[in-house]
């Protein structure tokens, strides 16, 4: 239904064609396994930000428990590979489900919330599931966490022999899949009710479209894809301990959806991209721990101020440089303008002013 | 079974937690029902506070007394308060999206702040001196001197928070700023003056709080998050648009906190908290104290 | 010029999060170790050059991010650390590469990956030793002083408490189990949340109602311990009072102040600062120098790691052969900050024992440790804490 | 399904009551509405109307007590989106729209979620609801929250068309309406009750609400104090009373 | 401030919202103690221009004088101390305050606290139904009660000038009627009046003088003294729809 303009999906789809054969060369020209596991692990986040925009952004359900979903998608295939016996490649599946199921049990009080409370319940959920976690210590290990997870492997391929390499694609192939499950959802009728209940609930309901449902829906989707990059994680880095509960990885991840841009798929991929490999590229300056984070605050901070729609929101802007740009909808009112106003702004202004005050 | 000196100690220890988390929750209640803004910064705003306080009184030949260290830190606060509006929220004053752009805004200056304060102050820990010493009894339980203080402050702050919001014209022009920008303007209400009195407000209370919790708790760069946390919790739990919420929840928390550790242990006590939390709001959608209004 | 050569030394530390200063003060410990070792003219050949991998919040991606990038340095062919993670899963990464391994905590985590298969892991070593003694020193030491008629009880009652994290409970567990086979009653042995913990009165309510004679809180973080303590101090019971680990942090002195006269505590592994090994306080006086303040564990711990390296590379000579390496490491005899280090070859961790690295048991007393147990190397005695009946 | 015949009510409320504390905002309502009818409901501020369609539609809230029939069965007890998808929509008072989809999309959402349809079919429907309603070609891919204030009313009707319903509740569609809009709103509802939609009207724009309404009913203080054809309840002095004021009762 | 200075003084007014401009130079007047209307057809500027007056949205150029003096520059709330009261189109208000308090707290200003206690009185006796009320949250009431309390806030404000955007949206007719008497009442007391209206027959009672706006321009002032009845009005409606 999205009617874009011809020229700019054109370069849209282009653009990401280009990405994607990029993606599929980069091991060929990164030989070192430090930034290819920094591949490794933007693609993961990018998957768990993507993912969660497809509830924060789209559906507009404020779910803090995002990041529990991942969490439990950690445990639950580290758990089954590890205790069970199982197929490492199937427990990343067993992932994603058991991710789901955790998304239907918090969509069952979810959906009978309004707006702020949905906070509150996830919360309070995420932090029930990190206690679970903590406290079944024989099983789970604790705070210590569980280490020696096996990993995944071919026939014939050793994954942990080959710089990275293997690790690399599966990662690749899991957000190329993620993404266009992703896209194909949102594009999809359900997309459209999901976005229709954010922007007014009443009136969605009017029209017939069953809000519990829908919720629980998107949840329930959101969450499979970041159970299933939640089960790689654990069996790529072969451990898992409770600090992916941590209230920092909820803020990571956060500002990757944020920065990369609400209501857009792309966008915190990109952001995960981005932010990942800048605070990477800060950490190897020495005495540098705190500064580091301090100039990626900052920097997410200034890309608000300039594109507060994210990222994502800047590439249609370049693409479409001279195309007629699509009107924003806010007005210029008295008290944005003092913060906002630039100098030639007011000279315009001034000028402006002279000319009618002679006419 | 329960004594008496058991129920005391619950019931003391209650308050003094509740009194806690109701100081925790009110600056972050103040712009959160008056403007509807998350500071995500409120935590790491007493941490700032606290710090201050300690480098005017304790730290080497800064020695000025406890006194002039608040005073200080208010004073510090206040800017503190003003340059988070000016710079974090007022650009996004008429964005659709205000909450969850400034929910980014405030965490990128959370983050910012607290390695900030590492950078300055190192991360070891630290004590400010406490504003009162020695112990008080209070029924059959004995707490120290700065806890009972702050029992004492709390409900003077919170008091005197709702009166201002309630009723002064200030505070009522707060809430209507937060509730329709363009509608206060067209009755003559300065919003951005507003917005900077609350902020800047808001930024002292979480001073003060961090000033009073300072010196019952140890200083580290993240003091700031777990009390955050905290009143997170307290304050959607209250209710929207609630301060009155908040100060009930506050309290309800610190003493059912206390309760709960006494009959299921203080490992189960934040779970069942928790569980308590999801199942109230089961049953009352709108929180503790927000009113159905659909 | 071989004496331009560069031997980098990776150092693992969590710099930023909740055990910051932990990670800093590892960091000082190794830079003013390899500080002197380059002023005397390097090893070997080699100047020694200290790189840093922040672990932040310890999280397994952090982790492993920050060895990535160290050992993705051809120059870097050692990693030391304090820790790195709670669950010590790196050391399989290391051994994978070969990588010359210290560490100094969690010596548990460590014995259990290393001891089913100890030739798999040649370059990993702990400084640390096991921490059995843990459990089962405290009984015979608190039997002694009874003996010696320095320790008056008025029951054979303890409450325990711990907070939820594999080395508190452990050693929570451990004690249960020894006294209870001294015959002794367990009134109480909760498990608290890992974390803040702001409110013990409801606890110290329930214990006072047993009243049992000793106290033992093995919770080891220092703001918990002292809040623990200031809220026992409200109204205190007649019992002695054990807090593990937290004590020896150089905060809790200043921060507790005179109320922590009497308290108890046992280290193992930690500085063993007493005429006896003097190399502790030549150490810590370095540091002070230098940094202007007490350290407390993790300094000293680095400096040694960085010594032990060292030695190892000058018996070797090349620093990539990181087999080599790490055998000359495990062949280690050293008087260092913690006692006689020697490495237990079964299970990799530095031997334990009253010849090799002893427990010591401290008393606080008016803002100084006072070491009292083992005798050879006690400092002063024990005395019966202030708050008990004389 | 019996179809209904013309006689029978297709929609009928019995003894509808809704409270909001102490305040009766709809006391003990009983009438019905026959199919293919226009029924106009006006009554001065606040006395119950909007409320009215709210308890009907379930949006946001049921009725406290009384029951609510569409052809004859009892929907009352329905989660809201079914009363929608069993044939009665609704629009509000406040401008509802999806803000951030297009206009087209507003439609379709409608024409899938409502009217049931398959992709193919609501496209379809969707296009046929905005030819229905005249809104310009160019201005279906706009968002809706872009349209000017005429073109949402459009909107707001195409997407009820196109979830072909049985029953079109309208809540002062005329509202802010100049005059040569409201005429053009008036044929709208024409055209709207010629594809066999019964229509609900409530509005105080006298002109279009009688030039419409084939029976009229007055509600003050949530009872209903007149019903029957328009030109009998203008004439009503009680309603002129309540309602019409001196001057439009003197037109 | 002599008498014969103009109410309200507009010339080549331009506003818009980011890249659209709305009004394309406007200029018109206000007498000193006048009734003027304006009308046209929806979505051409009359909204946007009062908004601009307000400074709810920052001019583009032109100048705007209030009394004699230059207001374009002033901050909103300096302007509604001046007593230039802009009562907006379907106003949401404050959804969760309560009538009294929304009443209360529009007598804001200095100068409209003084008047406090007679505006209410005022307010009250006007729409009975607030008073009945008072203590009801503004996000509750109906369509009619909202638009009673948004003209009641406006009037809170102490007036010397009202600017009111479509009054009668969703009020019954009634209530219309007691509304344009009110209207007249108050500026007889020698208030001037900008009056956005749909309802010609409502405006038509009301006015001296009346302004078509189009497209973002005053195509035509109409003088009452040229005495148009509603057929004309309605022709040139029509006409403008076609431009
Ligand atoms: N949620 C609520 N809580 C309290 N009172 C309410 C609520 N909703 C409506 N009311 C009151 O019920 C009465 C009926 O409201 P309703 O919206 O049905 O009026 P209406 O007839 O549509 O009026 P209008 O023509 O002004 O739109 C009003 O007095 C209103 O204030
Ligand atoms: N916030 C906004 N952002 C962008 N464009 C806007 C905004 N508000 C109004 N417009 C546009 O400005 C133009 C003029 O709108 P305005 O509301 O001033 O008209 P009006 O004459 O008051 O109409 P009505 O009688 O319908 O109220 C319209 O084309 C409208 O789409
Ligand atoms: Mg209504
Ligand atoms: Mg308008």
């Amino acid at each position: 239904m999205a009617l874009h303009d011809g020229k700019l999906r054109n370069s849209k789809v282009w653009l990401i064609g280009v990405l994607l054969i990029a993606g599929l060369l980069v091991p060929i020209f990164v030989q070192d396994s430090y930034l290819r596991h920094l591949f490794i692990i933007s693609f993961v986040y990018g998957i768990v930000a993507a993912s969660w925009d497809l509830s924060l952004g789209y559906a507009g359900i404020f779910n803090f428990a995002h990041v529990a979903f991942f969490g439990v998608g950690v445990y639950a295939t580290g758990l089954t590979a590890k205790l069970l016996g199982i197929d490492p490649w199937a427990a990343m599946l067993i992932g994603g489900v058991a991710a789901s199921a955790a998304a239907a049990i918090v969509a069952l009080p979810v959906v009978r919330l309004q707006g702020v409370y949905v906070v509150l319940v996830t919360f309070a959920f995420s932090q029930l599931v990190m206690q679970l976690v903590i406290n079944q210590s024989n099983l789970t290990g604790g705070t210590q966490g569980m280490v020696r997870v096996p990993t995944i492997w071919l026939p014939g391929y050793n994954f942990l022999r080959d710089y990275k390499l293997g690790y690399y694609y599966v990662a690749l192939g899991l957000l190329v899949i993620t993404t266009v499950c992703l896209r194909w959802l949102v594009r999809s009728d359900f997309g459209l009710s999901i976005r229709a209940l954010r922007d007014n609930e009443d009136y969605a309901v009017s029209r017939g479209i069953p809000i519990a449902w829908q919720r629980l829906k998107a949840l329930v989707a959101s969450a499979f894809f970041t159970g299933l990059a939640g089960g790689f994680y654990v069996v790529y880095l072969r451990v898992a301990s409770p600090e992916v509960f941590d209230f920092s990885t909820v803020s990571l991840i956060l500002s990757m959806v944020l920065v990369g841009g609400t209501s857009s798929i792309y966008g915190p991929l990109f952001a995960a991209l981005f932010l990942t490999f800048i605070s990477e590229g800060l950490a190897s300056i020495n005495n540098f721990a705190e500064g580091r984070f301090m100039l990626v605050a900052l920097a997410m901070i200034v890309v608000l101020l300039f594109f507060p729609k994210g990222l994502a929101s800047a590439l249609p802007a370049i693409l479409a440089k001279n195309a007629n740009q699509k009107r924003s909808r806010q007005p210029v009112t008295a008290s944005a303008d003092q913060a906002l106003m630039t100098s030639t702004d007011k000279e315009n202004e001034a000028e402006a002013a002279s000319h009618s005050g002679v006419r | 079974m329960i004594t008496s000196d058991i129920l005391s100690a619950i019931l003391v220890s209650g308050i003094v937690l509740g009194s806690g988390y109701a100081l925790m929750a009110s600056g972050l209640s103040l712009v959160w029902t008056t403007l509807g803004i998350f500071n995500f910064a409120h935590g790491v705003l007493m941490t700032l506070g606290a710090y201050i306080a300690w480098t005017v009184s304790d730290a080497a030949g800064l020695n000025f007394g406890l006194g002039l260290a608040i005073a200080v830190s208010a004073a510090i606060m206040i800017g503190a308060g003003i340059l988070i509006e000016r710079v974090i929220v007022r650009p996004f004053y008429d964005h659709r999206d205000i909450l969850l752009v400034t929910v980014m805004t405030t965490l990128a200056a959370m983050i910012f702040m607290q390695k900030g304060i590492q950078l300055i102050w190192g991360a070891r820990l630290k004590q400010l001196a406490p504003i009162a010493t020695g112990n008080v009894q209070i029924w059959q339980t004995t707490i120290s001197a700065q806890e009972a203080l702050i029992i004492v402050v709390a409900p003077l702050l919170l008091g005197a928070l709702w009166l201002f919001l309630d009723r002064s014209r200030t505070g009522r022009g707060i809430r209507a700023v937060g509730q329709n920008p363009d509608a206060a303007r067209l009755i003559g209400i300065d919003v951005s003056r507003l917005f900077i009195i609350t902020f800047a407000l808001s930024a002292v209370l979480a001073g003060l709080t961090g000033v009073l919790l300072g010196s019952i708790r140890l200083l580290t760069p993240e003091f700031g998050s777990e009390p955050l946390v905290k009143a997170l919790i307290i304050v959607i739990f209250g209710g929207l648009g609630s301060l009155g919420g908040t100060v009930v929840a506050a309290y309800l928390m610190g003493l059912l906190e206390a309760a709960l550790v006494f009959f299921v242990g203080i490992y189960w006590a934040p779970s069942m908290i928790f569980l308590l939390l999801i199942l109230v709001l089961l049953i009352r959608p709108q929180g503790l104290l927000g009113k159905v209004v659909r | 010029h071989s004496a331009d050569r560069i031997a980098k030394i990776g150092i693992l530390a969590p710099l930023t999060g909740n055990s910051a200063a932990d990670g800093n003060e590892m960091i000082d410990g190794a830079k003013l170790a390899v500080d002197e070792i380059n002023a005397a003219g390097g090893v070997a050949g080699y100047k020694l050059q200290v790189v840093v991998g922040d672990t932040q919040n310890q999280s397994a991606d952090a982790v492993t991010s920050a060895i990535e990038r160290l050992a993705g340095d051809h120059d870097l062919n050692a990693i030391l650390t304090g820790y790195a993670s709670g669950s010590n899963f790196e050391i399989e990464t290391m051994a994978e590469q070969d990588m010359p391994y210290l560490i100094w905590a969690n010596s548990a985590q460590t014995r259990d990956i290393i001891a089913p298969h100890p030739d798999k892991f040649p370059t990993v070593w702990s400084m640390a030793p096991s921490l059995d003694e843990y459990n089962t020193a405290m009984v015979p030491v608190v039997k002694g002083l009874l003996a010696d008629g320095k320790l008056r009880l008025r029951n054979t009652k303890v409450a325990l408490i711990s907070s939820d994290n594999p080395y508190s409970k452990t050693i929570m567990n451990g004690l249960k189990k020894s006294f209870e086979s001294a015959g002794w009653t367990v009134t109480s042995a909760d498990l608290l949340p890992f974390g803040e913990i702001d409110n013990w009165r409801t606890f110290l309510a329930k214990v006072r109602q047993d009243n049992p004679a000793v106290i033992i809180n093995t919770d080891y973080q220092p703001g918990n311990a002292g809040k623990f303590l200031t809220q026992f101090l409200e109204q205190p019971t007649d019992s002695l009072v054990f807090i593990q680990y937290a004590p020896s942090v150089p905060e809790f002195l200043k921060l507790t102040g005179k109320q922590a006269t009497g308290v108890v505590y046992n280290l193992l592994g930690g500085t063993l600062n007493t005429p006896a090994n003097p190399r502790a306080a030549e150490v810590i006086k370095k540091y002070q120098d230098k940094y202007g303040h007490e350290p407390g564990t993790y300094g000293p711990a680095l400096y040694e790691e960085v010594m032990v390296y060292a030695d190892a590379l000058a018996k070797v000579g090349d620093p990539t052969k990181r087999s080599a390496i790490g055998k000359a490491i495990g062949d280690t005899h050293k008087q260092i900050v913690s006692g006689k280090l020697s490495f237990d070859a079964k299970t990799h961790l530095a031997n334990q024992g009253d010849d090799s690295i002893p427990i010591q048991f401290f008393q606080i007393w008016d803002g100084k440790r006072v070491l009292f147990y083992p005798k050879q190397y006690a400092d002063g005695e024990f005395r019966m804490p202030p708050w008990m009946q004389q | 399904m019996v179809e209904p015949n013309d006689d029978m009510p297709l929609l009928e409320m019995r003894q509808v009551t809704r409270r909001f504390g102490a305040l009766l905002a709809l006391d003990n309502v009983s009438f019905s509405v026959r199919k293919s009818e226009i029924f106009g409901i006006a009554g001065p501020n606040g006395s119950g109307k909007s409320t009215l369609f709210n308890v009907i539609t379930g949006i946001p809230f049921p009725p406290s007590e009384g029951e609510i029939l569409l052809a004859g069965k009892p929907i009352h007890r329905l989660p809201p989106h079914q009363i929608s998808r069993a044939g009665i929509l609704r629009t509000f008072q406040k401008d509802a729209e999806f803000a951030t989809l297009s206009a087209r999309e507003n439609v379709y959402a409608s024409a899938v979620y409502c009217g049931r349809m398959t992709s193919t079919e609501a496209k379809e429907a969707a296009d046929h609801a905005l030819d229905d309603v005249s809104l310009k070609a160019e201005r279906r891919a706009k968002a809706a929250s872009d349209l000017s204030v005429f073109e949402r009313k459009q909107l707001m009707i195409a997407s009820a068309i196109a979830g072909r319903p049985k029953v079109l509740l309208l809540d002062e569609p005329a509202a802010g309406l100049t005059k040569p809009e409201v005429t053009g709103l008036s044929d709208l509802i024409f055209t709207v009750h010629r594809r066999g939609i019964t229509v609900v009207l409530i509005e105080h724009v006298l002109p279009l609400l009688l030039n419409v309404s084939e029976r009229l009913m007055i509600l003050n203080h949530g009872a209903i104090i007149a019903s029957g054809s328009p030109a009998e309840v203008v004439r009503n002095p009680e309603v002129v009373e309540a309602y019409l004021g001196k001057r439009e009762a003197r037109l | 401030m002599s008498n014969n200075t103009n109410a309200l003084e507009i010339a080549g007014l331009r506003a818009g919202y980011d890249a659209s401009d709305v009004l394309l130079g406007m200029s018109f007047h206000v007498g000193p103690t006048e009734r003027v209307g304006l009308f046209g057809p929806n979505g051409h500027g009359k909204t946007t221009l009062l908004n601009t007056i307000s400074r709810v949205i920052r001019p583009r150029a032109g100048d705007v004088r209030f009394m004699g003096e230059p207001i374009d520059q002033l901050a909103p709330q300096k302007i509604v101390a001046r007593g230039l009261i802009h009562v907006p189109q379907a106003n949401r208000l404050f959804p969760d305050m309560q009538i009294m308090e929304t009443l209360e707290l529009a007598a804001f200003t200095p100068r409209a606290r003084e008047e406090l206690k007679t505006n209410l009185d005022y307010v009250l006796n006007l729409f009975p139904r607030l008073a009945e009320r008072r203590r009801q949250q503004c996000k509750t009431l109906s369509g009619g009660e909202r638009q009673m309390l948004s003209i009641g806030a406006g009037l809170m404000c102490a007036p010397r000038m009202l600017m009111l955007d479509e009054p009668t949206l969703g009020l019954s007719p009634k209530l219309k009627d007691e509304l344009a008497e009110a209207i007249s009442e108050i500026s007889s007391r020698g208030i001037p009046l900008l009056l956005v209206e749909q309802d010609i027959a409502f405006i038509l009672s009301l006015v001296d003088r009346m302004y078509l706006v189009d497209h973002g321009e005053i195509r035509r002032e109409i003088n009452r003294s040229g005495e148009l009845d509603h057929q004309e009005i309605m022709d040139m409606y029509f006409g403008s729809e076609g431009a």
